[in-house]
């Protein structure tokens, strides 16, 4: 395993400790438990937003913390969720009256740990409403299994209901925003190669030097199948298809593409991907009015991409356009 | 005939100490159809729960299973955390202000942490998870009647032995691994090879 | 070789293509020769940017364009510096009558080919400044080598010239403005893992599974020496002590911390990089004002890391500050 | 004992073969010491160029050159583009109007385009470049009197090769490759290889 790290143990601290030197204007960093808020907070009145997850995904979650996006992100260790007490000290530590709330990626890690924390926070009086994101068309029967994964959509609903929240929207109405984009939001990935967790020390999966992992999660899980290396082309189609058939996404919708690197990939290649993508979505008659491009939403050093497409409303276009600024996404500010 | 504090401290003594041991086995299982993090994560909070446990006093079982069940909670994350945590708040309910835990009781709290586990995470049995270990291990205590504590805890283990064993050609539908369908089939389930370690620590600290 | 690519000789127009789509409101591409430049060039009366090299660096150069850095970029293909009729054409189409600015890193490539340019572009009155970048203090002895490469500190050139040519600055002005950076600048890096040239097909080099390479330029190339794999924090040491011995950064200064990633490095170990280099530099008593960490001058997918300070002045600071939008660095805007 | 138009064109298009044949190898030898990239700039630009001579006249050695030069320089990149560009460039300007060179021309030619290529590259002899594959060769043919003229060049090609052989244990002093201080001896120079292809596929053209 060649990481630049120390102990695997310290890597998610040391990390923290690096952003919060590096960004002491955006962020303040907690460590035990570990939590990052944005430097303001609480901020009065407003409705605080905040997210979590296992760690190795950054950009995502810390990386978004700051005006008009996160007021918190909570970082598990490498790909495992972070623990009630965490996400309860964050909620604490930004509920500026107005309630908070909770994103939620689809993982049974995830949901049960900002569940009980959202039942601990309730007991304190402080109101709570989660988004729960579910936008991975790769897993196709959520009746056998845990339900859709929560992906590339997560960025999407971040900034949307930060935007909202900065707005001065209501925790309800902030919550249905979020639950609107979700909905309207669907992703699938893929995996050129596995990524290896630190404390696992090899890599979570062997792939061939032509295989590819289709449906890929964001936690170096294997996919839903394997299948060849295709070129660029052929592979945008593999993601692009199921995700234009799931919404449906219909002719004359105006869209946000979002084209995803996991961690490994150059970005000479993501534009390879969102060129194809952009055409086939055009193809489709949908005019894409938004895009974004890089790797925001990782897995490790993982090389692939996932794209998310998002219909987007004339609302959700207002908040996404709106000011932000976090480490990783900023702009009007 | 009873476990007293003193033995539910070395229960989960041991239960450090071979979890801690079998980390990487734990984290290789959960390679192969899950994202490589069970062993890492259960030595995390077993090593915290042994560093909490130094200075609990033993007169109140139910106390410690809670100290146990919250450090699992704030340390363990993951799926696996809320659940062990939850499969300890809810056994020290049963056990709250009792020095000492007779069959019965045992049973009744190894009972109400299945149930809350269940709860919690909507897992019926052959879902493959840690329920298809746990779930055997009860019915097998139950249903050993006439025998030593310590026998029919080692019965208890044996069927959480088996029970993780058999999660191996199953469909997991419940967890990450139901992501990869079929594919999640001829693998062992991490967190039921977890839950039988305990169930086999609990038995050889009730045989000391 | 595994990439997301169709055949390797259309990557570099493909992704351009892909820009093209991605970035309409922010910059236009055109294709033979291949360059790109602002959506709004020429500036009338407005000094212009220009930098380019060899592809496989993204975000530098085209991930840079736009208000308040550069008004042009010229890609080459893969780690090959671009042709003078490439730099020529894309110098005539940012000309605002004030002059153009070429930021040539210091590769033998790209000077005698930005060389030839400029003397084109004078044949045909344009006036032309070149600030040439080489801050990489890995190459020690410039006698007998091509002298020091350019590596991060371009990035930051790019910025502060970009922000003095829009805020009117003269040619000159510009330039010797983005010379003082360069002298102020030093850079060093190292790499976990080599990458593959796409045309190439397998890996520039070989490394042991607990071997590095030091010194290492941003083109796959090996580095000065090889190296066993050591905790972050002495790989950070090992990097930060050449470059603050280089200058030397003296402490009381005022510095711009700097923590690149090669492309294929997660931004958590980059924070943890960032964590250890900001303590080195405090350490020597220098002031860590302005920070910037992630992948913005890349060698495709190369695992590894570079470390950039900047001894900066209040201007440096001021055209640093000053509102920049393009698809890689965007703030105040 | 004079090249024409049609031989240059003969010259210029076994060399693009050769140099598409080698490209390979040209890129192994730049993997060595450089960055993996110069079979495929010289395999683009003569690849352009042979596209480029097709429609090209024949009575203007000075043209055809001009041609070649001026393609390689918009096609090639990195260091041996200008450099390359800079030979066939310099050349031209030497041949200029020119139906024919004779050996006169020939050398003045090949020393026109060395002298660019060392203004612009700036390298001495032994510093590990192209220079050491050119430089022998025009020796060699400068020194090759009384013989035929395609024996002369057949000399040429044959220091050419001896002179890019030569480059391995050199440690290289310019170009990317120099970064590589003593690491860089022990590899042979990829430019100094492409400089041989080329002056040998003229050996062969001149032979024909
Ligand atoms: N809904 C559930 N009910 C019961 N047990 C579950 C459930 N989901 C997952 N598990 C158990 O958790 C184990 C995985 O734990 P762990 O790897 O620590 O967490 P994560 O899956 O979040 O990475 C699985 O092997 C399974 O036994
Ligand atoms: N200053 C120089 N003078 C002469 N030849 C040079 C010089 N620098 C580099 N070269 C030649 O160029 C070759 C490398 O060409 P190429 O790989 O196409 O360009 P780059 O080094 O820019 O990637 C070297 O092998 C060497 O022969
Ligand atoms: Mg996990
Ligand atoms: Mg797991
Ligand atoms: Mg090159
Ligand atoms: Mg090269």
């Amino acid at each position: 395993m060649k990481k630049l790290l120390n102990a695997p143990s310290d890597l998610v601290k040391e990390a923290l400790a690096g952003m919060a030197v590096a960004h002491p204007d955006l962020l303040r960093v907690q460590l035990d438990p570990a939590f990052l808020v944005r430097a303001d907070a609480p901020v009065r009145g407003k409705v605080a937003v905040l997210s979590g997850g296992g760690s190795g995904h950054e950009p995502l979650h810390g990386g978004f913390v700051g005006r008009g996006m996160l007021d918190a992100a909570c970082p598990g260790a490498v790909f495992t969720s972070p623990t009630p007490d965490q996400i309860l000290e964050a909620t604490r530590a930004v509920d500026g009256g107005a309630g908070v709330v909770h994103v939620v990626k689809n993982y049974t890690g995830d949901v049960m740990n900002f569940e009980m924390a959202a039942e601990l926070a309730r007991d304190m009086g402080i109101a709570t409403e989660t988004v729960l994101v579910n936008d991975d068309v790769a897993v196709e029967n959520s009746l056998y299994t845990a339900g859709r994964r929560g992906v590339g959509t997560t960025v999407l609903v971040e900034k949307i209901c930060g935007a909202a929240a900065e707005a001065g929207r209501g925790l309800a109405d902030v919550a249905a925003l979020g639950r609107r984009v979700n909905d309207h939001g669907r992703s699938m990935g893929l995996a050129l190669t596995p990524c290896t967790v630190p404390h696992a020390g090899k890599p979570s999966f062997e792939l061939g030097p032509d295989e590819i992992e289709v449906g890929i999660g964001i936690h170096g899980e294997p996919g839903r199948r394997r299948a060849k290396l295709e070129p660029a082309d052929r592979l945008t189609e593999m993601l692009m298809d199921p995700i234009l058939d799931d919404l449906p996404f219909r002719a004359g919708k105006d869209v946000l593409l979002f084209v995803n690197g996991l961690g490994g990939t150059p970005l000479l290649e993501l534009y390879v991907v969102f060129r194809k993508a952009h055409e086939l979505a055009a193809a489709r008659g949908l005019r894409v009015v938004r895009s974004l491009v890089g790797p925001y939403i990782t897995s490790l050093e993982m090389a692939g991409v996932s794209i998310t497409l998002l219909e987007v409303d004339e609302e959700m276009v207002r908040y996404w356009d709106a000011p932000v600024h976090t480490a990783a996404l900023r702009w009007g500010v | 005939e009873v476990l007293n504090g003193d033995a539910v401290v070395v229960w989960i003594e041991r239960a450090a100490a071979v979890i801690v041991e079998n980390e990487k086995y734990l984290t290789e299982l959960d390679a192969a159809i899950g994202d490589s993090d069970h062993g890492a994560n259960m030595a995390r909070g077993f090593s915290a729960v042994r560093g909490k446990l130094a200075g609990q006093p033993r007169e109140d079982v139910g106390a410690i299973l809670k100290t146990v069940g919250m450090t699992l909670l704030s340390t363990v994350g993951g799926a696996s955390g809320p659940l062990y945590g939850t499969l300890f708040l809810e056994a020290a309910k049963i056990a709250a202000g009792k020095a000492e835990l007779d069959r019965t009781a045992i049973q009744q709290s190894l009972a109400a942490g299945l149930a809350g586990i269940q709860k919690r995470g909507k897992a019926e049995p052959l879902d493959k998870t840690m329920v298809d270990a746990l779930g055997p291990a009860i019915q097998a205590f139950e249903g050993a009647a006439g025998v030593t504590l310590a026998e029919a805890l080692a019965r208890a283990a044996e069927a959480a032995r088996q029970g993780a064993e058999a999660t191996i050609p199953l469909v997991a539908r419940k967890g990450r691994a139901s992501y990869l369908g079929e594919r999640s089939a001829g693998h062992q389930d991490p967190g039921a090879t977890s839950m039988w370690l305990l169930v086999r620590s609990l038995a050889e600290a009730a045989a000391e």
